[in-house]
């Protein structure tokens, strides 16, 4: 199916929810961070998030290329840290990806989101089990295109998704840190749950109740 | 939380401006966080740039001045400036000879500023050499890491390689000597409490009394291994044993840099510097430099971190030249 | 008590043989606890000698140098030295022309300078002059109390008493010049935590996470009042606000140092500097100089002082003057 | 009476046992010095009194003002401080009262006492309630004349002085500090006890035992 089925509005509702989810969970991704990192990816990811939306309000988005290209640079010129050009990368490729339209369907936001992790990999070379936001990202895009692969909704889609991305947050926590800040503690990493996956977590949960979760 | 702060969003744009108010030698650029030499260099000399999260004051705005950086880019506390702000400060300092970029190992330093520098050489032609400091020996299996942190030997190397670039020396020269620094250069740190980050309100770690943290890096995160609080004796021996296991110091001058972390005061340092220089000395260790204060801080942190560089007499020589900046100043 | 030490009574001890290591520029005599230059200054000139408790580092120690003390002598923690240290410190500077005592008011200190003096007069028949420092406006009724305490403006004594003396004047000139510096300094401080002697093995006072105390010295004796915990801009009108009532710095270069008490960090004395420049400027006094950093310290103690010193032209251009000390440099 | 009923012994004691109190009391000397000083009482008296008796060890005291000039300049020499000056000059104007004697009457030691109370009020120019060691130290001589001067032995004399010396002690406790460091606290001085009247009151305990009490 390559119904248009998920509008620009939807988009915009998914980005303005992260930000929300984001503010909301803001302490607690620091004390996630506090545990095996430098107590900032709650603040980093809010500042970020909040000066998307500041963004938004100030011009609303033209097209999706328009919407996530500009959440994007807004990541990559106000986050800083790890976070700000892997989440930064994130979203330029989304936009590259689906273009100047204003609505996409399941299968070209499945190719876009995955274009995005792609992005994600370039920057970071983080391979699963390195205990980052790949691990909760990888499998939300695996669910993602099995379920709009095979014919079901980008809600059905979205709502795999965040439940991957849940349980790929969830399998962090055992994992022996190879990458990121986390890395330094070696086995005193183990036991916590990776910043990063947990805030991509968020994202899709956001998609999920974009999309009609 | 204690701090001298009006709130913690505030703390970086706050402290800059008095920085700015203090040192009438820098130039702020308080919107994109940049210090500058209020002198830029004269035209057809490699221009040296850092910057990283702060909290680690000197570190980096205080080095900026004769001799030493030419712009320094601030991020908030323990996050790395983004691309723009490194783009930005690298097109200001660039004389036409190209410009260094001293970055420290970790994953968002590395990340921004490899942003920065393609954004840079693709939009206004500026040649950019990068620099990754990585000297934490606290960080062994640099395979499955993200490699050793940079720490200490920023410092010194901010300085060596700084008087090198004011000699007039060309892009791939002071490069070079950049990377010889960073390979001779090698950091142990400890903590006897956690730093608070503003924004999070309480200390990053909790830390027992009767405990300390070994292996620290500079943002707050917890180290290796915990031990028992112990003498400043033992402590040294934390410090010096892994350095020397992993670098041969003997034959050469060396530049030892005992720097407190932030909450230590000086009366300690000197102290633990005394017990440093012992053991260097029993382990046949030359120390032709010694530098003892806060230079390369974790907020207000209490501890302490050993840095040692294997110098020679030309890197003896760029030391030892004149360097003007609120941080660290000799020879005019 | 966490703190980089081997013993609590053996802190002065290793402290000072570290600060040896740590600086060959300068020669420290272990037993009588002195510090002195390891080049001894010219003969004929006035000598400055200064010391008192240690735990306020880099003061008295880091001062020892061209263009500022010829020694310092140096007493347990917060405890001023003896008669026969200040005695033996002051025979051995004089090169005939006297020696300057600078003393900061504490009757510990005031007694054992005055029977040092008077044992070296009479024994060795050198010439001693004697300035009290006298600069905290935290203590109003001097009538009633010990009288001002001596703080900050001791820094900023011995560096533009010891250019002078650097000069070549005579000791009552240099005498006189010190004793109008102090009359022209005023400081006021404050804490955000006690700080702990190490023989006592825990912080001097309880100060609750809310609370802080105002109107601090540098002895960890608890201050005139406790409030509650206030933004940056408060306290620092807290500080600002008695010393500008206790005298007129308007119409005259003023040097102004934010000092930390020796467990804030940098970054937090910086923003206490811009908020006590905004107040400072709002109230028409030009700073001519600042100075940001840990001057004069309360061991571990988080907190600052503000000092004041309304200078002129000569006084001016005494503090550019080339200093080559540890812990205060420039023009050399 | 002019019996000379004080033998040097005695007085040796008293100053060990003087040392030994001050040991025992180090901790809670410093404890009061916290509360209204810069917490070194205890260790500076400690530090002061223990290099007395190493001096005492190393070459036993041959007369009264041997044993009190030793001490008075050890305590000059080793303690520091305020108290370093105000307990050396007290004794080593007892030292220069009672001479070259090996015994001294209670009316003699009364008046060497008497002698180093002027040596600390020169020195420190105290006065009658102004919360320092003079509000022990002169009740204390007052109560060792008063009995002495009406015939009572050195015993009853020291008794007497250790009595009055506890109470000009408590006596501080109300009292708003106008010397020392005490006094920049202003009003909040009030409700301790002054560090240095507590160990001047140990001074006359230790005189109390040393004499038979
Ligand atoms: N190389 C990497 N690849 C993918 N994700 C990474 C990598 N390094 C770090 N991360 C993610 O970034 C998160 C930390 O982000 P943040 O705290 O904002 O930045 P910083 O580590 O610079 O303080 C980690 O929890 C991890 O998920
Ligand atoms: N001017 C003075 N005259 C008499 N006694 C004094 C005077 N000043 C201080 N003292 C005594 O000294 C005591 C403090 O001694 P100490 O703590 O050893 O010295 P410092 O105050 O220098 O730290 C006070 O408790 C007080 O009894
Ligand atoms: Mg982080
Ligand atoms: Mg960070
Ligand atoms: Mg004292
Ligand atoms: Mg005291």
């Amino acid at each position: 199916m390559n119904v248009a089925e998920v509008s620009l509005d939807e988009l915009v509702a998914w980005l303005r929810g992260f930000q929300k989810l984001v503010a909301d969970n803001r302490v607690y991704l620091t004390e996630l961070d506090s545990a095996v990192g430098d107590a900032d990816h709650g603040a980093n990811m809010d500042r970020g998030m909040a000066a998307v939306v500041t963004k938004l309000d100030e011009a609303p988005a033209t097209a999706l290329d328009d919407l996530f290209k500009r959440t994007g640079m807004t990541l990559v010129s106000t986050v800083g840290g790890a976070s700000g050009p892997l989440y930064g990368t994130f979203f330029l490729r989304l936009g590259t990806s689906l273009g100047a339209s204003s609505a996409a369907s399941a299968t070209e936001l499945g190719a876009a989101l995955r274009a995005g992790l792609e992005g994600v990999v370039q920057r970071g070379k983080a391979e699963a089990g390195d205990k980052t936001m790949y691990d909760a990202l990888a499998p939300a895009l695996d669910a993602f295109d099995g379920v709009a692969g095979s014919g079901g909704s980008a809600a059905e889609a979205a709502h795999a998704a965040f439940e991957a991305a849940a349980a790929g947050r969830d399998a962090t926590a055992p994992l022996v840190a190879r990458k990121g800040r986390a890395s330094y503690l070696g086995e005193r990493s183990a036991g916590h749950l990776d910043p990063g996956a947990t805030s991509t977590a968020l994202l899709f949960q956001a998609l999920d109740e974009a999309l009609g979760g | 939380m204690k701090k001298l702060i009006n709130t913690p969003d505030g703390v970086l744009a706050d402290s800059l401006a008095g920085y700015a108010a203090a040192h009438p030698e820098v130039r702020v650029d308080p919107v994109n966080r940049i210090v500058y030499r209020a002198t830029p260099k004269e035209a057809g000399k490699v221009a040296l740039l850092s910057g990283g999260g702060s909290g680690h004051e000197p570190l980096h705005g205080g080095y900026v001045g004769l001799g030493m950086l030419d712009a320094a880019v601030a991020g908030e506390v323990f996050t790395s400036p983004t691309p723009d702000q490194v783009q930005e400060a690298t097109k200001t300092v660039d004389t036409g000879a190209g410009v260094l970029h001293i970055v420290k190992n970790y994953t968002g330093d590395v990340m921004n500023f490899d942003m920065a520098s393609e954004l840079a050489a693709a939009e206004a032609g500026v040649q950019v050499e990068t620099v990754v400091v990585a000297d934490d020996v606290a960080v062994q299996d640099s395979l499955y890491t993200a490699g050793r942190r940079g720490v200490g030997t920023t410092v010194l190397l901010e300085k060596i390689v700084g008087a090198a670039a004011e000699e007039g020396r060309d892009l791939a020269s002071v490069a070079s000597l950049a990377r010889r620094v960073n390979d001779a250069g090698r950091s142990m740190g400890m903590a006897l409490t956690s730093c608070t980050v503003p924004a999070a309100g309480k200390p990053t770690f909790d830390l027992p009394d009767d405990q300390m943290e070994i292996g620290i890096g500079i943002h707050g995160e917890p180290g290796r291994h915990r031990q028992d609080l112990a003498p400043a004796s033992e402590i040294a021996q934390l410090l010096v044993e892994p350095i020397l296991a992993d670098l041969d110091f003997t034959g050469a001058p060396v530049i030892a840099m005992l720097n407190g972390m932030g909450g230590s005061p000086l009366i300690e340092l000197y102290l633990m510097y005394g017990e440093v220089a012992k053991l260097l000395s029993a382990a046949g260790v030359t120390v032709a430099r010694p530098l003892v204060g806060n230079y390369i801080t974790s907020l207000d942190m209490a501890g302490c971190s050993l840095t040692l560089l294997k110098a020679d007499d030309e890197i003896l020589k760029l030391w030892d030249a004149p360097v003007v900046t609120p941080g660290l100043r000799w020879g005019a």
